[in-house]
């Protein structure tokens, strides 16, 4: 079990309230998502977040709605760590026209810029140059933001790592870059993939600092991330982190997992579980109740439930969607 | 002796034949074998490629010959083509050809160009599977369908079957050519069954194959759109039009003759093509034959491609996105100035 | 007022104009301010460019806003996409086209597609200005014209100038669309010097604009090869073959009706285009009007093009790899159907 | 000076009279090269190695000719240490139809794949992806090669350095990967560019050796591509060997170099001279003679004039050309 950090002042009640609703709201919105696409009403390929929690709401709890972030496949954690809408997530899912992307994104590519959430991303490491981007933005006008680039061990080993991080390096940007490494890529080991030990470890190629957390330990992501973002706020640039996770499901729905042993599987599933772990630390540092907690667990149940009702109730989109959006004025 | 193989099992067949054939064919790509280094994982169970297209070949051939990579494609693509320069003739797997957007350099400046460039004095014998294609709800950055960008570089082979004995065929003749080949699996395509002939057999890259004999219309359609073109052919049937289809099977080298030929027989042109229109092969196809063609055509030549739009996720639009019989229907009704036609 | 002003400096006085007028406007590349972090340097002396074509802007505007990149091309032309997705409106230089390789991804797979995968939230006034062309003995990697690619990939507009004053208008226009626009420059234009208007115009994405009046025969040209047609226009006069010459200007938009307006009249078409010529924009306006402007053509349209082939270095080669005013000539003998004409 | 190495036994009489030959060769044929295009003969694009032969050569001294190099634009040194012939490498890059690649490649594509030269590239960082895929065919075909390859500083800030690496490293593969520092790409300096303090430095983010050598140090350079190429040659993967050099002429023929000090060209041109330092080295060592190496210098002298004279009397290309070569059978 975790030891309570006494000293983590930031991690307040409302902080506290705020990551166990997240986190129950990821855990409960993919294993709602699974239930439904294994019963073949979902169209496409989803990729499910559900186990890795911890990562996005241990960062996300320090940023305000002025930052960004950058996602990846498995994107549906940040964006609901970053605040997007349950209903509007789950509609764009189904594909429906009250989707946050019109239906026209679908999984992959849920995004909510004002929210600054800027895309999931079906390219690996397609993120990097992205959260760069919006950083340089922030740099330039002075706008105090930060941007976060969460990606995957697999995406470690493409170009635009190295691109990415070289560039927010250079130009002490605020970026901080948030390794998700549960330890494979589709089906291939990180192991295997990567030659570095550690995916922090990089960090020392582009001279910033580089740590690697308990990545379902909740506490432990936040504190890295709360000296991080700190750190990119104050303009002394950007950071690595590595967070050590694992996903509960496979790669997409459909995959068999037969590259995970049976027994990591169960590990990970019961004692290493993000969620218990957060709850029994939050309750042994009294922060909320257990009848506080069971409260949120309700309305993330409730909330939940909400969006897939709000979702197969909705329309499909219009056949003239087809045509906008291509352009600000289509030509 | 043939039998039913599906599209995915055909590739898959025409790949193990090659590398028995050849110790110097090797395969790499991300997940070909999958779960590489993985201690416990017997090589059965594993995946062999994203849509298992790949699987049993580890099991075969070891992973010294089918070899996962890491993400990185500029990497392990841009391998291949000195792979292949150096005396190997690897099948490199970009898993969508999508993702050349991360490998274009390598593909374009490195593996068409070494030839020219080096005087004639490389040869690149590498051939590169991917996956193309909507209508698989895989949104706007897993289906798009490529082959006019590789069309437009020279230095490059083109292929895209549209049935399994053809995919068989074409893919070892890719292998064992000399020159770089890009081949095109759809991946809605997968699944779909067809007569295949056993053993080694190729099918010559650059030579059309007339799917269905007409006289009254030509209709060339790349890859999957074959199967639309055939059901058009069959709907347009019962209004007494034969129309004649064209798969070209290779976009580069193109077998302009067959097309020429074709409609200098029937003087009408539709090409199907579920790509953007803009600089496409259906542009291309209908350039060719607005040129050497000219003067056989009797009517306007219609393209039926997707619109000029990314392909969206929810499948009403992606439904809205691709040709259909009906859009085939529409374009010959217009040709033929024979408004019944649409409602056939 | 106008002035004569080099390409070069047309493209350089549009980049200043839209950077004073807007400071949201920020320029990055490689080396174009040059000399980064050099203590001695002034910053008069900086390289402005390879070509010089950005000289001057680092002194007025600063590095904070003329920021030289590593070369990374992915990392930066990446960053430029969400840098104008939060609210700068960079231009991004890509040095040559040809290194497109290096960042294809973020140009097809995001800038083109995020507004339309986010259901029309988001906007990208991003411009990339990037050269390209044959004939500066640059050789395969570097010689390349790569609009077709761009023009195929929905999304994105593509601005192909062949003035100084057509530089500068449509280089403004650029810089304040809303969407991502390819500005390519020909490298053998830039010492090219015409008359350009003072003070900031813009001229329209998507208007053509019809550099010859003519009634006997539509010549579209693309970029520097306007200036073939033009010459191969004063050839024929000679003749009494009146061309008109078209230059579309952009070629995605494209405009599709000054195009088809001009075959109306003189019924025959020839479109020039010194990129390769499968998949081209040399097909892609020739399908045009086989589809639309059937009706009206008396002949084969011809395309005049690069071979289907690398640029080769050699001088003797890389001059006979270019379209000429003699190639267009040969075009008009044949669809005119008057050999002498060659000989003009 | 350099410190006497007496223990580098592989530094041989034969050895030394090759590398001093080589050294020469590619200053000569550079300032050849620098002299006529300065008289507008040559067409194109030139980017002189004068300055760094000493990585060149230190390097291509352990090779054999079933051993790959790959290279970059600034290749005429690669070529001639890996045993190019100086008369077809001085056609190419007039475009003459005796030229190493008939005269289609020009200066920035010069190759000799029999010679396991695998081409001048055009585009930075190109380089990184073929010399792993001919270390895969070395290690496939148990060929004992060995692939080497050369790249700039510029270069090492491209994704295909972070790709290649990775892949080399997690196949084991013999490859050396060799970072010529000189400083600047292009105006950039390597120093602003890159967020690292030394290349060498980021081999430590792929689990493989690196070291950091004077690279106009010839001995120096030999004495680590020795130990790096026995490893490889011997199964032991990778190496990233930093070269800290310095180049003669400006990035291309035209460039005014004013992001240089005039301190900083003097030094390198008087006191660091690679080839000078490398001539006192071994008279002091006493391994050739005063004698020998004015020999040397004077054969040198008569070939690169012999290659001028080569190149100029020979003819362009047939027209024919401009469509050969593209495909093995072109169709
Ligand atoms: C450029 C690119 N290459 C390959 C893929 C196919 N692909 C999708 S997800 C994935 C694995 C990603 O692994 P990782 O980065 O570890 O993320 P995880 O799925 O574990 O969250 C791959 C190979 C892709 N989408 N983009
Ligand atoms: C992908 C790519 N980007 C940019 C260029 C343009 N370019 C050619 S050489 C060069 C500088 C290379 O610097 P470095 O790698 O240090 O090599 P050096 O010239 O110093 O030997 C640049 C930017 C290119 N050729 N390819
Ligand atoms: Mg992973
Ligand atoms: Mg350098």
């Amino acid at each position: 079990m975790t030891v309570v950090r006494s000293e983590l002042k930031s991690l307040t009640r409302e902080k506290a309230k705020w990551m166990y609703e997240k986190m129950c709201e990821i855990r409960r919105f993919e294993d709602k998502v699974h239930d439904i696409f294994s019963k073949g009403v979902l169209p496409g390929f989803v990729h499910l977040y559900a186990g890795e929690e911890a990562v996005a709401v241990g960062i996300c709890a320090h940023l305000n709605g002025k930052d960004y972030i950058t996602s990846t496949h498995r994107g549906h954690g940040h964006c609901i760590a970053k605040g997007c809408d349950l209903d509007g997530m789950m509609a764009e899912i189904y594909g429906k026209a009250t989707g946050l992307c019109k239906g026209k994104g679908g999984s992959m590519h849920i995004a909510d810029v004002e929210k600054g959430m800027l895309g999931a991303n079906g390219i690996v490491g397609g993120g990097f140059p992205l959260a760069v981007g919006a950083a340089l933005t922030a740099k330039i006008k002075k706008s105090g933001a930060v941007a976060v680039c969460f990606f995957g061990d697999g995406a470690n080993n493409h170009g635009t790592f190295h691109e990415g991080i070289n560039l927010a390096a250079i130009w002490n940007l605020p970026v901080i870059f948030v390794a998700e490494n549960n330890g494979f890529a589709e089906a291939t080991p990180f192991t295997y993939a990567s030659s570095c030990t550690n995916i922090s470890d990089r960090a020392a190629a582009y001279n910033i600092p580089g740590v690697a957390v308990d990545g379902k330990d909740a506490i432990a992501v936040f504190e890295a991330a709360e000296h991080a973002i700190e750190r990119a706020r104050n303009g002394r640039g950007p950071t690595l982190i590595e967070c050590k996770t694992f996903r509960n499901y496979g790669h997409f729905e459909g995959d068999a997992q037969t590259y995970k042993s049976s027994q990591e599987k169960e590990k990970h599933l019961n004692d290493l579980d993000a969620i218990s772990r957060f709850k029994e630390h939050i309750l042994s540092m009294r922060l909320l109740s257990e009848r506080e907690l069971n409260d949120i667990e309700e309305k993330v149940e409730a909330a939940v439930e909400n969006a897939v009702e709000f979702a197969e109730k909705s329309p499909y989109p219009d056949e003239k969607e087809l045509l906008t959006d291509v352009y600000v004025t289509y030509q | 002796m043939t039998r039913k193989l599906s599209f995915s099992q055909a590739v898959n067949e025409a790949m193990k034949l090659a590398m028995q054939r050849d110790e110097n064919v090797i395969l790499m790509g991300e997940d070909v074998a999958g779960g590489a280094a993985v201690d416990h994982l017997q090589d059965d169970e594993a995946w062999g490629g994203v849509m298992g297209v790949t699987k049993g070949l580890v099991q075969q051939f070891g992973r010294e010959r089918v070899i996962d990579t890491p993400i990185a494609e500029a990497g392990y693509i841009g391998a291949s083509v000195t792979a292949a320069a150096t005396g190997l003739r690897p099948i490199a797997e970009l898993m969508f050809n999508d993702f050349i957007g991360s490998c274009l350099d390598e593909v374009m400046n490195q593996a068409a160009k070494l030839r020219y460039m080096f005087g004639g004095k490389a040869k690149v014998p590498l051939t590169i599977r991917t996956m193309h294609g909507a209508g698989f709800r895989a949104a706007a950055q897993h289906s798009q369908s490529l082959y006019a960008l590789f069309t437009h570089i020279p230095g490059l082979k083109v292929v895209v079957p549209s049935t399994p004995a053809d995919a068989k065929g074409l893919l070892l003749s890719a292998v064992f050519d000399d020159d770089p080949v890009i081949f095109f699996e759809d991946k809605t395509l997968y699944n779909v069954k067809g007569e295949v002939e056993d053993g080694f057999y190729s099918i010559p890259i650059g030579k059309a194959d007339v799917k269905r004999k007409g006289t009254d219309l030509t209709i060339v359609a790349i890859g999957k759109q074959v199967h639309t073109a055939l059901k058009a052919a069959e709907m347009l049937t019962k209004k007494g039009i034969e129309a004649e289809v064209i798969d070209p099977r290779s976009l580069s080298p193109l077998d302009e003759e067959t097309i020429l030929t074709s409609v200098a027989k029937t003087n009408r042109l539709i090409v199907i093509d579920e790509a953007t229109p803009r600089c496409s092969a259906a542009t291309d196809i209908s350039a060719l034959v607005a040129d050497k063609g000219f003067d056989n055509l009797d009517a306007p030549i219609k393209m039926i491609t997707g619109p000029h739009c990314p392909v969206p996720f929810s499948p009403v639009l992606e439904d809205l996105y691709l040709p259909t019989p009906e859009k085939v229907l529409q374009a010959v009704a217009e040709i033929i100035g024979d408004e019944t036609i649409v409602a056939v």
